[in-house]
């Protein structure tokens, strides 16, 4: 039934794909690409990653379109009838489905239990995180422990590109080609229905944000997701009540601190690893107790993650919304 | 003991915590010291790394000390400890000119958010060359290429958008090409550990997904390493991008992406894929060839822009490295290897002379460049030894690589000797194009500078000069007494070169 | 069924790279291209998630209650989980870009705006 | 008991399936956007809440039920506004009603 269910959902996927392919409005395109993400974390939840699925819906259809439309705002949003190099694309999409689908054919089956990525790493992780540091959801442990390192430098790349955006798009907006902004900055104060009920959902999405955020250990869940959800929440609240309100509730400067110090909080929990005898990252340390340490320290980075994660998210979308409201 | 135990993640981490700090500090001063002291304090670590390496083969570091397959584990041998030097070295000569280089450039209300993009930067290719994770290695890769795309986005002229954009385009498809090679060799042998992998993959028997999973990894990174055909994006990315930036991305990011290719082709795939010399010198070595001559053609014909005449020369280098590398030899990969040192030396010359000619943000072009010898005498002078040393004229750095390259050439018995001749071939177009910009720097008058300008002495500040003369003679000490990057480079080659049973 | 549709998410996965990787290669608008970015880079998800999957499996949250219980392999998942955020990071900057290069030339279409360099 | 349970959520199974069915239709096949947000709101609210029920009817009695009660509610109020913003913006855009605007045709022929 799942197969079934999974090969329906499949084809849906290549169609959406193909749908945003072809679509000219850029605003259609958009709107597909979000559907198409939605799609896609369905596709991962019936394979079993719940955390991923989680993590797509919230930012292949929140996050991403929120960013696309914001863009848009500020482009044009019709599409030029193309006149790129379809036969040099052609060929070279040509090279590589033969080169995919050349590996597919000694790719272990899906589901194969016998397949090589479940013998060797895999397993110690499923038998060894109970004792180690005793969180039943070993996606958390690998992520904030076992591979804490890389969820270190991911939660860079999210700063780099916080730090990206605010740099790219602090210019003086250029008055030659400046045509009047579409977005208006007074948010949709005039629209009574979604004002209230936005209202009413702001304060649940934010509280769903921190319940996801401290209960990852035990579920789906963690800092990523906690943090797009509560910048998903806190975009709304900006989109209803106007950009400027927003940014006197939440300042810049707290968004920057925000930003910088969830850096700062994850790599000094790293540092006092090193500096209480063990090494970088190592968090049994951090307590007498391993596992207590364990747990103080996963608290503490996904924390850390979740602070970074939603400054900057709000970071970028008030660069792209003042960019639109500035004349 | 301790404090030799950390040294492999300080090279990350230093710039990392340095990085959120900067952006807290408003003041454009006070942001440009930190950074500058977090990269020199990085290429401390880097130089006592290389000390550290005479009497170990490598220094391995699991990260939360978790044990190696299961954790992520630094590794740094010689090869790492090289680039490293190279990354460390180029950052901090960039930034130690960046705050005078960047006036007219990147406004200083922003120059903090820039400055710390650039450590990102640093931190991001420190992490690739220290890491022993097939999965870590791309996380810092984006980590490095998204800062680098800010620190090219800051040029003050529209083309650095459009030719950021090419890049991000380019450079993202590598990553995930990149991407798709790991999971493919991760769902064959279930590991993402590079020394387990080199183990466990000769165990795999049904090889097709491995080969792919090799082409993709090559293709990837050929395009992040700008190898001939996929260079497109480097010109304009080098040639927009304010002038510091530019010392520094040219310097070390094509070589931290050749690192990479390097250490898979040879410590992955080497002695596990059948005949993978043979095919990965059938593959590279035309290529390389293609790119020598094409390229430096092309930086002679490049009549406008100097930092474009460079940027193409710059190809040409990248060619040499792979032929090098294709050769397959331990002469063959030395000389590779050496020469990326020493061409980022030569280059990272060359363009911290053309940030001082382009001083106050203008555009490097040969007009400007025309009569720099009698205004700016000094600039001038490096400009020709990084110009000599892109020759490889005996007594630079750039000699040495490219008689390493020549030697290893011509131990492959007469078919080598053969592939000698496009060596000379492109070191006399070289010779060309340099000649031409050194010509137009002593002899020519632009028109505009012969009513407004009379010649007078005009060097850039005392901090850009000084810089500029350590790196000159940089390529002079290096061209006479090479005894410590080729050490390194004949270890690096040997450790890539080594069968995998043979390591323990 | 599994035999037959066993390297199915593989196709799909081939297809939707291709689908991706035609986009960014052939189309000309901006915007466009980064959309067929972010498609191309969740194709490698799937190709991700598709192996993390055992037949009977479940996620792997442990279950104390239920002895025996098969997991699907965690590590995958948290690789994608850091590659869906370099996905966003990257759209992110991507697009700040693009409206920048609107600013400056007044299109988001390349082959204009690389026209109007070479003018 | 469960008998009595499995029956009746398989009834709300089906007539929700037959309320999600008939708006995918009524999408397809009715003349205006306006006229199309008649059966799509019959699929985001009265499809999906028999769905949920019968859902919640098989539920065990505990935080799965809680959850589920929230998305209903959570249903509840956004798919009627969403509704709302989509008419509204579409209305702002100038889109005409089919019947509002016969004489622009008529005037085209």
């Amino acid at each position: 039934m799942t197969t079934v269910f999974g090969i329906f959902l499949l084809t849906l996927l290549l169609v959406t794909a193909i749908g945003i392919v072809r679509a000219k409005d850029l605003f259609v395109a958009v709107m597909l690409s979000g559907i198409y993400s939605l799609q896609i974390a369905a596709v991962f939840f019936i394979l079993d990653a719940a955390d991923v699925a989680l993590t797509e819906a919230a930012v292949g259809a929140g996050v991403a379109a929120v960013l696309m439309l914001g863009a848009l705002a500020l482009v044009t949003r019709e599409e030029r009838p193309a006149t790129g190099p379809r036969r040099l694309a052609l060929a070279v999409v040509a090279l590589t489905a033969l080169l995919v689908v050349y590996a597919t054919f000694d790719q272990p089956r899906l589901g194969d239990p016998g397949a090589p990525v479940h013998q060797h790493v895999a397993p110690w992780y499923l038998a060894e995180t109970a004792r180690l540091i005793d969180v039943p959801n070993v996606v958390t442990a690998i992520l904030a422990s076992f591979r804490g390192y890389d969820t270190l430098g991911e939660l860079f790349v999210i700063f780099t590109a916080g730090i990206g955006v605010m740099f790219v798009l602090a210019v003086p907006r250029d008055a030659r080609n400046g045509e009047e902004p579409s977005i208006d900055s007074a948010g949709l104060r005039h629209h009574l229905i979604p004002r209230v009920v936005g209202r009413l959902l702001v304060p649940f999405i934010v509280l769903f944000g921190l319940y996801v955020q401290f209960h990852g250990d035990y579920g789906p869940g963690g800092g990523f997701q906690a943090g797009a959800l509560i910048a998903t929440g806190l975009i709304l609240h900006a989109l209803i009540e106007g950009e400027r309100a927003a940014l006197r509730v939440v300042h810049r400067n707290v968004l920057l601190g925000l930003i910088a110090g969830g850096a700062l909080l994850y790599t000094g929990v790293g540092i006092a690893g090193m500096l209480l005898g063990g090494r970088f990252l190592d968090y049994s340390v951090l307590r007498a107790d391993p596992v207590a340490g364990q747990h103080l320290g996963i608290l503490l980075v996904e924390l850390g993650v979740g602070m970074t994660v939603t400054g900057v998210l709000l970071t970028i979308f008030h660069a792209f919304a003042a960019r639109a409201s500035v004349r | 003991m301790s404090g030799l135990t950390h040294l492999p993640i300080l090279a990350v981490v230093v710039p990392l915590l340095t990085a959120p700090l900067v952006a807290l500090l408003r003041d454009r001063t006070l942001a440009w010291i930190a950074a500058v002291a977090a990269s020199l304090c990085t290429l401390a670590v880097a130089i006592t790394l290389v000390g550290a390496l005479e009497s170990v083969e490598y220094l391995a570091y699991p990260l939360g000390s978790w044990p190696a397959p299961y954790g992520i584990e630094l590794r740094v041998d010689a090869f790492s400890a090289l680039l490293l030097l190279i990354v460390t070295g180029a950052s901090s000569a960039g930034l130690l000119i960046a705050r005078d280089s960047l006036v007219g450039e990147v406004g200083s209300e922003r120059q903090h958010l820039y400055l710390t993009a650039w450590l990102l930067a640093v931190a991001g290719l420190a992490g690739i060359v220290v890491s022993g994770d097939a999965f870590n290695i791309f996380v810092f890769l984006e980590v490095s290429s998204l800062a680098t795309y800010v620190l090219i986005a800051g040029g003050p002229r529209r083309p650095a958008l459009t030719a950021v954009f090419n890049y991000l385009i380019m450079g993202t498809i590598g990553a995930t090409f990149y991407l798709i090679g790991v999971g493919l060799i991760y769902m064959m042998t279930g590991t993402l550990n590079l020394a387990d992998m080199e183990q466990r993959i000769s165990g795999v028997t049904e090889l097709k997904p491995i080969l792919v999973a090799g082409g993709f990894i090559t293709i990837g990174l050929a395009l992040k390493a700008a190898i001939f055909p996929l260079h497109a994006w480097l010109p304009g990315a080098y040639t927009h991008a304010p002038h510091a930036a530019t010392v520094f991305i040219a310097a070390c990011s094509t070589k931290v992406a050749l690192y990479v290719l390097l250490r898979f082709d040879f410590f992955i795939f080497q002695g596990n894929l059948p005949d993978h010399e043979a095919q990965f010198r059938v593959f590279a070595l035309p290529l390389a060839v293609v790119a020598m001559l094409v390229a430096s053609a092309l930086a002679i014909f490049e009549r406008r822009n100097l930092k474009r005449m460079l940027a193409y020369s710059s190809i040409a280098h990248v060619g040499y490295i792979v032929f090098g590398a294709a050769l397959a030899t331990q002469t063959g990969l030395t000389a590779g290897i050496l020469h990326m040192f020493n061409h980022a030396l030569a280059k990272g010359t060359l363009f911290l002379a053309a940030a001082s000619i382009g001083l106050g943000g203008a555009a490097v072009t040969f007009e400007r460049l025309a009569g720099a010898g009698r205004r700016m005498p000094i600039t001038t002078a490096a400009f020709v030894v990084g110009g000599l040393g892109l020759i490889g004229i005996p007594g630079t750095a750039g000699f040495v690589g490219k008689w390493y390259l020549v030697v290893g050439a011509a131990e492959l018995g007469p078919a080598g000797v053969l592939m000698v001749v496009p060596l000379l071939v492109s070191s006399v177009l070289a010779v060309l194009y340099v000649w031409r910009a050194i010509e137009v720097a002593y002899f020519g008058s632009p028109d505009s500078a012969r009513s407004s300008a009379p010649a007078v002495r005009a060097e850039a500040p005392l901090p850009m000069l000084a810089v500029l003369i350590v790196a000159a003679a940089a390529n002079l000490w290096f061209g006479f007494l090479p005894s410590m990057p080729l050490t390194l480079a004949e270890r690096a080659a040997e450790v890539l070169l080594t069968e995998p049973d043979q390591h323990k | 069924m599994i035999e037959v549709f066993g390297l199915f998410n593989y196709w799909v996965f081939a297809a939707l790279l291709m689908t991706g990787l035609y986009t960014v290669i052939a189309k000309t608008n901006l915007v466009k291209k980064m959309i067929g970015l972010a498609m191309f880079q969740s194709a490698v998800f799937l190709l991700y998630i598709t192996m993390d999957k055992v037949e009977g499996g479940t996620a792997p949250i442990l279950r104390n209650d239920v002895p025996g219980q098969i997991y699907s392999n965690p590590l995958p998942q948290v690789l994608i989980l850091t590659a869906i955020v370099v996905g966003i990071a990257t759209l992110a900057l991507g697009l700040s870009i693009v409206v920048r290069i609107h600013e400056a030339y007044g299109t988001i279409e390349e082959d204009e705006a690389a026209k109007m360099d070479r003018e | 008991m469960s008998l009595v349970l499995d029956s009746a959520s398989f009834v709300l199974f089906v007539i929700g399936g037959a309320f999600i069915f008939t708006g995918g239709l009524g999408v397809l096949r009715m003349p205006d956007l306006y006229t199309r947000m008649h059966p799509a709101g019959i699929t985001d609210t009265t499809g999906t809440i028999l769905v949920l029920a019968g859902c919640l009817l098989q539920a065990d009695l505990g935080l799965v039920t809680v959850k589920l009660a929230a998305i209903l509610v959570f249903l509840l109020l956004t798919a009627p506004t969403a509704a709302y913003a989509l008419a509204n913006a579409a209305r702002l855009a100038g889109v005409v009603p089919l019947r509002a605007a016969p004489r622009r045709e008529d005037a085209a022929r």
